[in-house]
């Protein structure tokens, strides 16, 4: 207890998470064990029962993420976390959270793969996946960090974006992120606010559970207080009974989308630096774009004029802000530890005019700032 | 006289459920033995996954999640640890529970955690048109087994006795009062109460296996069955092929989600 | 200070992790700069191989990740084969004299003293040999000050071992007590 | 007018109980005296639950082989019901052995509405005492089975009868073993001394009742009322097939409908038995 | 029970019994038959002798008479039992081979049944003695049932004429003293080609009728001087003509009176009534049934009283024989009987009819067909009795091998609006349903067939028939299986099924119902009861469990009644252990798990 009310403490990335969790009101917690993204389960499963949370161990990402999806409809803020193969197997329920417009977060600790990969390597290569792994058309929200200090105050706005919008929202981090220790000022991040899920206004009674008002997001009643609801992943109308409607099925699917659509501002965020003058500037995130941080101040000193936009939103893709970013630069350099996912929506964001190159590394190893560096220099791609 | 429509949501009725399906009789047994046990409707949460049972959710008027394949019991896992004060039925089928959803059961009678697993056993996949299910029995006719699996089925309820289940029992729809008293019974043991009920689907099955309509399905149900009081004084010959009914294993033991409440209390942390 | 980059290597069970988090404590909190510090992790942790990364600076670090190291500390001989190239040029090289017994040469110093040993016999216990390595570190390196060094360890280590942890970390400066930080970058006899 | 040496004895039961093979004994037991015997019966019902009766007349002439109301001589009865519709048959001075185990035909138990009769009286007992003085009742079932078998309920009674008419147990005894098994005949010679030893009144007898045929009472007081929601209906048949009382048919659209309520019994199969949640039992 | 080995000189037999001892005694070496109450055990106590005759049950009685009139036409002495209604179906046998006249004696028991014990019908079978022409002997107990046999035989062989013996239930089932003969060995005369008598072409038949004519009145000579008929003087002040039966409660009742006993009733000594009534006051005639002797005396112009004071319903008993004397003002009126009406309520509400046997595999087919609202038509058998309530679903019985033909007629002349389906046992089947079933396929009937074969003639207690693998003697001959027989004759829709699997009746029926032509449907479950008894394990219920919903109740099984539990203002059931054969099926339909089998048979305890 102690050390949790120490301003400055020297954090890991996935303990971190874990503590942001909880400061954002999350009480409860499923999952299933794998690399690298255990120590966010072990952390919980400490210090959740001490502030009245749940924790419990599932017997697979699929339960894992059902168990959450449970807990939140029960009221409770919920999340699970995860890496590449189990994101695979929550895919479903991702979807079924979506639908059902159940607030909760999941956190994937990229790690290299297909298949088993690397598991205690690496990778970047989650973020379509975190797009469109589930079937259907839902909107998405992924967010990715590049720091212990930056999984803290993500972790808070997942939270605050599901409850906000309930849906669940997906936090991205990497190998390095998750297992690197940095000195965290939770003092500082003590005062992040954290929002709740919006509850009916008055007493129980017969609700229509899924009729939102303007801001598309429908008042959710927690079970067990009296509203008895109906809750399906299949097609429902506003009152949650399944329907094959297309009027009824076509209207819920595009006010997901627009509830979302219309928070895009709030939920796109990003750091620029050295933009303004950059004939050269690198696409990147997560740990990535910390060595093309280091990069760009070399080739600064360098007297390349470099520099860098750094993704913090995946999903929505910060699309336009990055087309206003780069308006003045010849080049652009997609710096990711994968094979060029991002660099499509990179390509159709910034248009036709400007050079897209990259700098793509998938062998389990982190792209050094050396790597950006070249790509920066030269008029090619450079795959490390 | 009970009046079940209380507990019916009406805007959704006549159900989608074919003509003469055995999980009708169970909803009606399900709802009877919330009203005996005189649980109000705003405590009781009512889980399914996918599959013809697990429309049944969709009728009652509790809370209510009809959840994906093979999954509610790990839905109603978090809702259980949310909420430990919350009755948590979970309707489930053969393929949805013992499939798909295998792992799951196994799991949530391992750990004890209090839910009410009604697993509607019609041996076939309705829902998608009569597949075969890990339920079918050996020789019986599916579409994806038209001479017959060569698989043998499981016994459910042995396999979730073995894995740990505090309660056990199996009914058919058949014996709608008995079924009553079975779910009451699975209800009030605190842990992971599973209760297979043996139900038709006149549809596929029936049809596929040349077993009459409706009302000669559910006739033919006793054939199989030995209660299993009664079995214990029977020679073996007699039970042969039989399947037994009744309460066949009841053990209680701690419940996770109040176990894990008291865990949290003894930390001295206060719940939610 | 600019970036300056520490790896502990050796095998699982030398206690190298936690040496590491002591140091970044140490560096991080105690004396107030910046650190990055990461482990190496799964399968290459069990199969023997073990290392701990940190990156220490004035300034907010850029990259995290360790790749032209300052101080290299090898544990074995294995470790010291696999690290030595990322040394840096000028770095400093400590191997324990009783398992690293074929040194590479190049331009970076090598200090080479009885880690294991010292925990081992003068000791008694050889789980403390990590606390021995802080010791050399702290006083070959010059980075840390003694109090900041101590002070990291008695919040990091489980209660009740304080005495020999400490007693293994004045061993450590003991060791290399005749070198003093600015004698490290001489060659050792 | 009628020879005073014939002896009457009426052995009357219910099919399967053994009436038979008791009055066949009781034949070759007068005819190892050498008396004249006349023994006769209906056979064809008597396996299947109906009345059995056996007329036994000996003497030194016996001309009809059924005895007239009035003139029995005894009347063995295997079952009380039994006795009290042949008791018209024996003299008032005449003896009555009744076996006090009830064998309710199910036929009596079959109107289940309200108001209908069971048709097995209560009061039995007091009803043959107004009319003959010496009734000899005693459970030889129970007396049977404590022996070992319930089947040798009629050489229980036998043993009972024994001791009214004027044979010797040597000549009972050697009429059972040449009409039984030789596997059971000790066993016969058991029951038959058993029964012969049973004193009288053997048991308390039971608090004078009048004979009286109840009426059943309706559960509740308003009718049942059976209601089928017809829009929720499929036409699954269950409940048609289910009702005890045939209350509900299947309709020309094929669906269920209430035809005969009147019958119903409120036993509520139906509603819990439909699928479709459509019937409603009030 | 008549055993063989030990052969005391007296002996208690049934009526039925005697005349088997009697075709002993004289030779007869071919005895065949029909089971019908009360005649069938006159060929089953033939059968287990040990001898040389042949003991034979027929498919039917006109076969049993076919063949009885061969075995007299090859010389031996032959007897053919039945009941009355069998001797309709023989009787166009019967009237022809009065013509062609026998060779060996031919006796044909014909068993009646007044009170209707166990039959359709009370028809008068003497009046087929009239009709035939040929003569009818009536004995009147035991003793004169044997020695009446012997008597047949001679006046068979002396007037070359079939001979009627006749008894009723009483006398068949009435057992009485009975002296014993030697056991004769049967002779056998042999065969004699003789065209013009046996051929009855219709220049023959002619013929032949006159014979008959004549022999008629050879036979009433005989009958005057026939030691058959008896005249037992007593007082003149009343004079009784009685026979059979009759005569003993006659005796009984009016020991007094003179009478004069008929033994041989066709043809009538009537210069022996003639003097008879001559020497009397006044002349009564009691005679069971039909007036049969009082009309021909009458038209003889003799001047008798009879049925206007002996009913012409039902059994005679001393009672009602002293009751129509008093009537007649012979006896004295008797005091106005006490409460009458309280009695009359008590036998009424004493109820127990008859019912099928628990464990009875006819139960389930008719709970079915009920509910299948089927139009049901019964045949002759055990299943009759599924017209009482609870199973209440047979809606007519007529006559042996009725129900294909009417079902036939009831499908081609009706409205198409119930399913129509016939149910026939198996030894009906074979008695009289092949034809019928074969007139439904040859004019494409749409009916259901449903046999329901227990594999034993039940209602006359377990004979052996043609589809039983064993014949009279319980010895392994060919078994005639029914649905091969079906099948070839054309039934396209032939179906077996378990009687005890609820279910699979209700399918199996409802998918016979939906054929389009002639289906046929055949149980396959054996009598519980006979030949042999098959008793598993009973069940029980268990009281907490029972709901009370009586749906048990619905089969009608004996050993299921009320207990003095009631749940909802119903009884709740129980199972009489003593009676259960445990057959299950109940357990099957109990919605509850209320009805379960019992481990250790409560009935019986180890000795």
């Amino acid at each position: 207890m102690e050390k949790m009310t120490k301003p400055v403490q020297l954090l890991q990335g996935n303990a971190a998470c874990a503590r942001a969790a909880i400061a954002a009101g999350c009480r409860f917690y499923g999952g299933y064990p794998i690399s690298p993204s255990s120590e966010i389960a072990e952390t919980m499963a400490k210090l959740l029962p001490r502030v009245g949370g749940k924790f419990i161990q599932m017997e697979d990402e699929i339960a894992s993420l059902a168990a959450v999806i449970g807990a939140s409809l029960a009221g409770m803020k919920a999340m699970t976390a995860t890496s590449g193969p189990g994101f695979s197997l929550m895919q479903e329920h991702i979807g079924f959270a979506c639908y059902t417009e159940v607030p909760c977060v999941v956190v994937d600790v990229m790690r290299g793969g297909p298949s088993t990969g690397l598991p205690t390597s690496p990778s970047q290569a989650d973020v379509m996946q975190a797009r469109w792994g589930t079937h259907g058309d839902h909107p998405a929200i992924a967010l990715c960090a590049s720091s212990p200090g930056e999984v803290y105050e993500l972790t808070v706005r997942a939270f605050n974006l599901a409850e906000r919008l309930r849906t669940p929202v997906i936090l991205l981090l990497d190998e390095v992120v998750a297992h690197m220790y940095e000195k965290v000022d939770l003092g500082r991040l003590a005062g992040l606010p954290v929002e709740d899920r919006r509850k009916p206004k008055g007493a129980p009674g017969k609700l229509e559970a899924y009729a939102a008002g303007e801001d598309g997001v429908p008042a959710m009643a927690p079970f067990g207080e009296g509203y008895r609801y109906h809750v399906t992943g299949l097609a429902h109308d506003s009152r949650g009974y399944p329907t094959q409607d297309p009027a009824v099925v076509e209207t819920t699917q595009r006010r997901l989308q627009r509830k979302v659509d219309r928070c895009r501002k709030e939920i796109v965020s990003y750091e620029l630096l050295q933009c303004e003058d950059a004939e050269v500037i690198v696409f990147a995130y997560g740990i990535v774009a910390a060595a093309a941080r280091q990069a760009v101040r070399q080739a600064r000193q360098r007297g390349i004029r470099a520099g860098l936009f750094r993704a913090i939103t995946l999903w929505p893709f910060p699309g336009e802000e990055l087309a206003a970013a780069v308006k003045q630069a010849k080049r652009i350099v997609v710096a990711e530890m994968n094979l060029g996912q991002m660099t499509g929506e990179v390509e159709r964001a910034v248009g036709k005019k400007k050079t897209v190159k990259t700098c793509l590394k998938a062998n389990g190893e982190a792209i050094t700032p050396d790597e950006i560096f070249s790509a920066l220099q030269a008029e090619d791609a450079c795959h490390a | 006289m009970l009046d079940i429509q209380k507990y019916l949501r009406l805007e959704m009725f006549p159900h989608m459920l074919c003509p003469g399906c055995g999980h009708g009789i169970v909803l009606g047994a399900l709802l009877r033995a919330i009203h005996s046990l005189k649980l109000s409707q705003d405590e009781v949460v009512v889980v399914s996954g996918i599959g013809c049972s697990s429309r049944l959710s969709g009728y009652v008027d509790f809370d209510t999640l009809h959840t994906t394949h093979g999954r509610p019991l790990a839905f109603a896992t978090g809702i259980k640890m949310a909420r430990p004060e919350l009755t948590v039925i979970v309707i489930t089928g053969d393929g949805d529970g013992l499939s798909i959803g295998g792992n799951h059961l196994i799991h949530a009678a391992r750990r004890n955690v209090g839910l009410t697993c009604l697993l509607l056993n019609n041996e076939i996949y309705g829902m998608t048109g009569g597949q075969a299910a890990p339920t079918t029995p050996l020789g019986k006719i599916s579409t994806t087994g038209p001479t017959g699996p060569f698989e043998t089925p499981f016994d459910s309820c042995r396999l979730v006795e073995a894995a740990g289940a505090s309660f056990v029992a199996r009914g058919i729809t058949y014996e709608p009062a008995t079924l009553e008293k079975l779910i009451v019974a699975a209800i009030q043991n605190p842990g992971f109460s599973f209760l297979e009920i043996i139900s038709d689907c006149p549809e596929f099955f029936g049809r596929f296996n040349r077993m009459g309509n409706p009302a000669d399905q559910i006739l033919a149900q006793k054939q199989n069955v030995v209660d299993a009081k009664t079995a214990a004084t029977l020679p073996p010959e007699r039970l042969k092929g039989k399947m037994l009914t009744g309460i066949l294993h009841h053990e209680p033991r701690p419940e996770y989600a109040a176990s894990y409440q008291e865990s949290i209390a003894q930390m001295g942390a206060q719940a939610r | 200070m600019d970036r300056y980059e520490i790896r502990l290597s050796g095998e699982g069970g030398q206690g190298l992790v936690l040496a590491g988090a002591i140091l970044a404590e140490a560096l991080g909190i105690q004396c107030g700069k910046h650190v990055a510090y990461t482990q190496s992790y799964g399968p290459e942790s069990r199969g023997g191989g073990c290392r701990s990364d940190l990156v220490v600076s004035d300034q907010p670090i850029d990259y995290p990740i360790c790749s032209q190291l300052d101080l290299l500390l090898c544990l074995t001989q294995k470790a010291c084969d696999k690290y030595w190239v990322h040394l840096k040029e000028g770095g400093l090289l400590i191997v324990d004299s009783t398992r690293v017994t074929r040194l590479p040469s190049g331009s970076f110093e090598v200090c080479s003293v009885p880690i294991l040993r010292t925990a081992s016999v003068k000791l008694g216990r050889e789980v403390v040999a990590n606390m021995v390595c802080l010791g050399v570190i702290a006083n070959l390196s010059g980075l840390i000050p003694r109090e900041a060094l101590q002070k990291a360890l008695l919040e990091r280590i489980p209660k009740g071992t304080e005495q020999i942890n400490q007693r293994a970390l004045e061993a450590g400066y003991g060791l290399t007590g005749a070198l003093t930080p600015a004698m490290a970058h001489a060659p050792l006899p | 007018m009628e020879s005073p040496a014939t002896q009457n004895v009426l052995i009357v039961g219910v099919g399967g109980q053994g009436v038979l093979l008791a009055s066949d004994i009781l034949g070759t037991v007068c005819l190892g005296r050498g008396y004249q015997v006349k023994k006769s019966e209906v056979h064809g019902m008597a396996k299947r639950g109906g009345v059995v009766y056996s007329h036994v007349r000996y003497g030194t002439q016996v001309l009809s082989p059924t005895i007239e109301p009035g003139t029995s001589d005894v009347l063995l009865a295997f079952e009380p019901a039994e006795a009290l519709r042949w008791s018209k048959y024996v003299k008032p001075t005449g003896t009555v052995i009744v076996n006090t185990q009830k064998r309710i035909p199910p036929a009596a138990c079959q109107d289940r509405r309200p108001d209908a009769l069971t048709r097995y009286p209560r009061g039995i007992e007091q009803a043959l005492r107004s009319q003959i003085e010496d009734v000899r009742r005693f459970d030889a079932e129970t007396l049977a089975f404590e022996l070992g078998d319930l089947r040798m309920c009629n050489t229980v009674l036998l043993g009972a009868l024994s001791r009214v008419c004027e044979f010797s147990a040597e000549e009972w005894l050697a009429a059972i073993e040449k009409s039984v098994k030789p596997r059971t005949a000790e066993l016969n010679r058991r029951a038959f001394l058993a029964g012969r030893s049973v004193e009288f009144p053997c048991a308390e007898e039971p608090q004078a009742e009048e004979l009286v045929f109840e009426k059943r009472e309706a559960a509740r007081d308003e009718a049942p009322f059976i209601e089928i929601r017809q829009n929720w209906c499929k036409g699954c048949e269950i409940c048609v097939r289910v009702c005890p009382q045939n209350c509900l048919v299947m309709n020309g659209s094929k669906l269920a409908e209430v035809a005969k309520a009147e019958t119903c019994i409120r036993c509520m199969l139906c509603e819990w038995l439909c699928p479709d949640l459509a019937v409603s039992v009030h | 029970m008549a055993t063989t080995t030990l052969t005391p000189a007296k002996e208690l037999l049934s009526g039925n019994e005697a005349i088997a001892r009697g075709a002993l005694e004289n030779g007869i070496r071919v005895a065949t038959g029909y089971p019908g109450t009360p005649s069938t055990e006159i060929l089953e106590t033939l059968a287990r002798y040990d001898a040389e005759h042949y003991v034979s049950w027929s498919p039917n009685e006109k076969v049993a008479l076919d063949v009885g009139v061969g075995g007299a036409l090859a010389g031996s002495r032959t007897l053919v039992t039945m009941k009355h209604v069998g001797l309709n179906v023989a009787a166009d046998t019967l009237m022809s081979v009065a013509y062609t006249g026998v060779r060996a004696a031919l006796v044909i028991v014909t068993a009646d049944d007044p009170g209707v014990h166990s039959s359709q019908n009370e028809q008068d079978n003497r009046i087929y003695a009239r009709f035939a022409e040929i003569p009818l002997l009536e004995p009147s107990d035991s003793q004169e049932a044997k020695d009446f046999v012997q008597q047949a035989c001679e006046i068979s062989e002396r007037f070359d004429t079939p001979v009627l013996l006749r008894s009723t239930t009483r006398l068949s089932h009435t057992k009485g003293m009975v002296s014993l003969g030697p056991i004769a060995p049967p002779p056998v005369l042999g065969y004699e080609r003789n065209l013009a008598k046996n051929v009855l072409v219709p220049s023959n038949a002619r013929v032949r009728h006159e014979k008959v004519l004549e022999r008629s009145a050879r036979l009433r000579e005989f009958a005057e001087e026939s030691s058959l008929n008896r005249w037992e003087r007593g007082s003149n002040a009343v004079g009784v003509i009685t026979s059979g039966m009759a005569y003993q409660y006659v005796k009984e009742v009016l020991p007094e009176a003179s009478i004069l006993k008929l033994g041989l009733i066709h043809p009538l000594p009537l210069d022996l009534l003639r003097k008879f009534a001559a020497s009397v006051q006044r002349l009564l005639v009691v005679e069971e049934l039909e007036p049969v002797i009082e009309e021909q005396l009458k038209a003889a112009g003799i001047a008798v009283e009879g049925k206007e004071f002996f009913p012409r319903l039902g059994e005679f008993s001393p009672e009602r024989v002293r009751q129509g004397f008093q009537k007649a003002g012979v006896l004295p009126s008797p005091p106005k009987n006490m409460e009458p009406e309280k009695g009359l309520a008590v036998q009424e509400n004493l109820f127990r009819p008859p019912a099928l046997c628990p464990g009875c595999p006819h139960s389930v087919p008719y709970l079915v067909l009920k509910k299948l609202n089927a139009l049901v038509v019964g045949d002759i058998g055990c299943y009759t009795l599924a017209v009482y309530e609870p199973l209440a679903a047979i809606e007519t019985t007529l006559a042996m091998g009725c129900s294909i033909g009417m079902a036939v007629g009831l499908q081609k002349g009706g409205d198409g609006a119930r399913p129509i389906v016939a149910t026939i046992g198996d030894s009906t089947f074979f008695h009289s349903g092949i034809p019928p079933l074969i007139d439904a396929l040859y004019n494409n009937a749409r009916i259901t067939v449903l046999i329901l074969d227990n594999q034993t003639t039940a209602m006359t207690g377990g004979q052996e028939h043609a589809g039983t693998g064993k014949n009279i003697r319980g010895e392994k001959v060919r078994t005639i299986e029914i649905a091969k027989l079906c099948k070839a004759l054309g039934v396209e829709h032939v179906q077996g099924v378990d009687p005890y699997d609820v279910a699979a009746v209700f399918r199996t029926l409802k998918s016979a119902i939906n054929h389009d032509g002639v289906s046929v449907v055949i149980t396959n479950r054996p009598c519980v009861v006979s030949p042999v008894t098959i008793r598993t394990t009973p069940y029980a219920v268990n009281g907490k469990e029972c709901d009370a919903c009586q749906i048990c109740m619905n089969l009608g099984c004996p050993a299921i009644v009320w207990t003095e539990e009631i749940h909802q203002g119903q009884h709740k059931v129980t199972i009489d252990a003593r009676t259960c054969m445990g057959c299950a099926v109940c357990a099957l339909l109990c919605p509850t798990e209320a009805i379960v089998a019992l481990a250790n048979d409560p009935a019986r305890r180890a000795v």
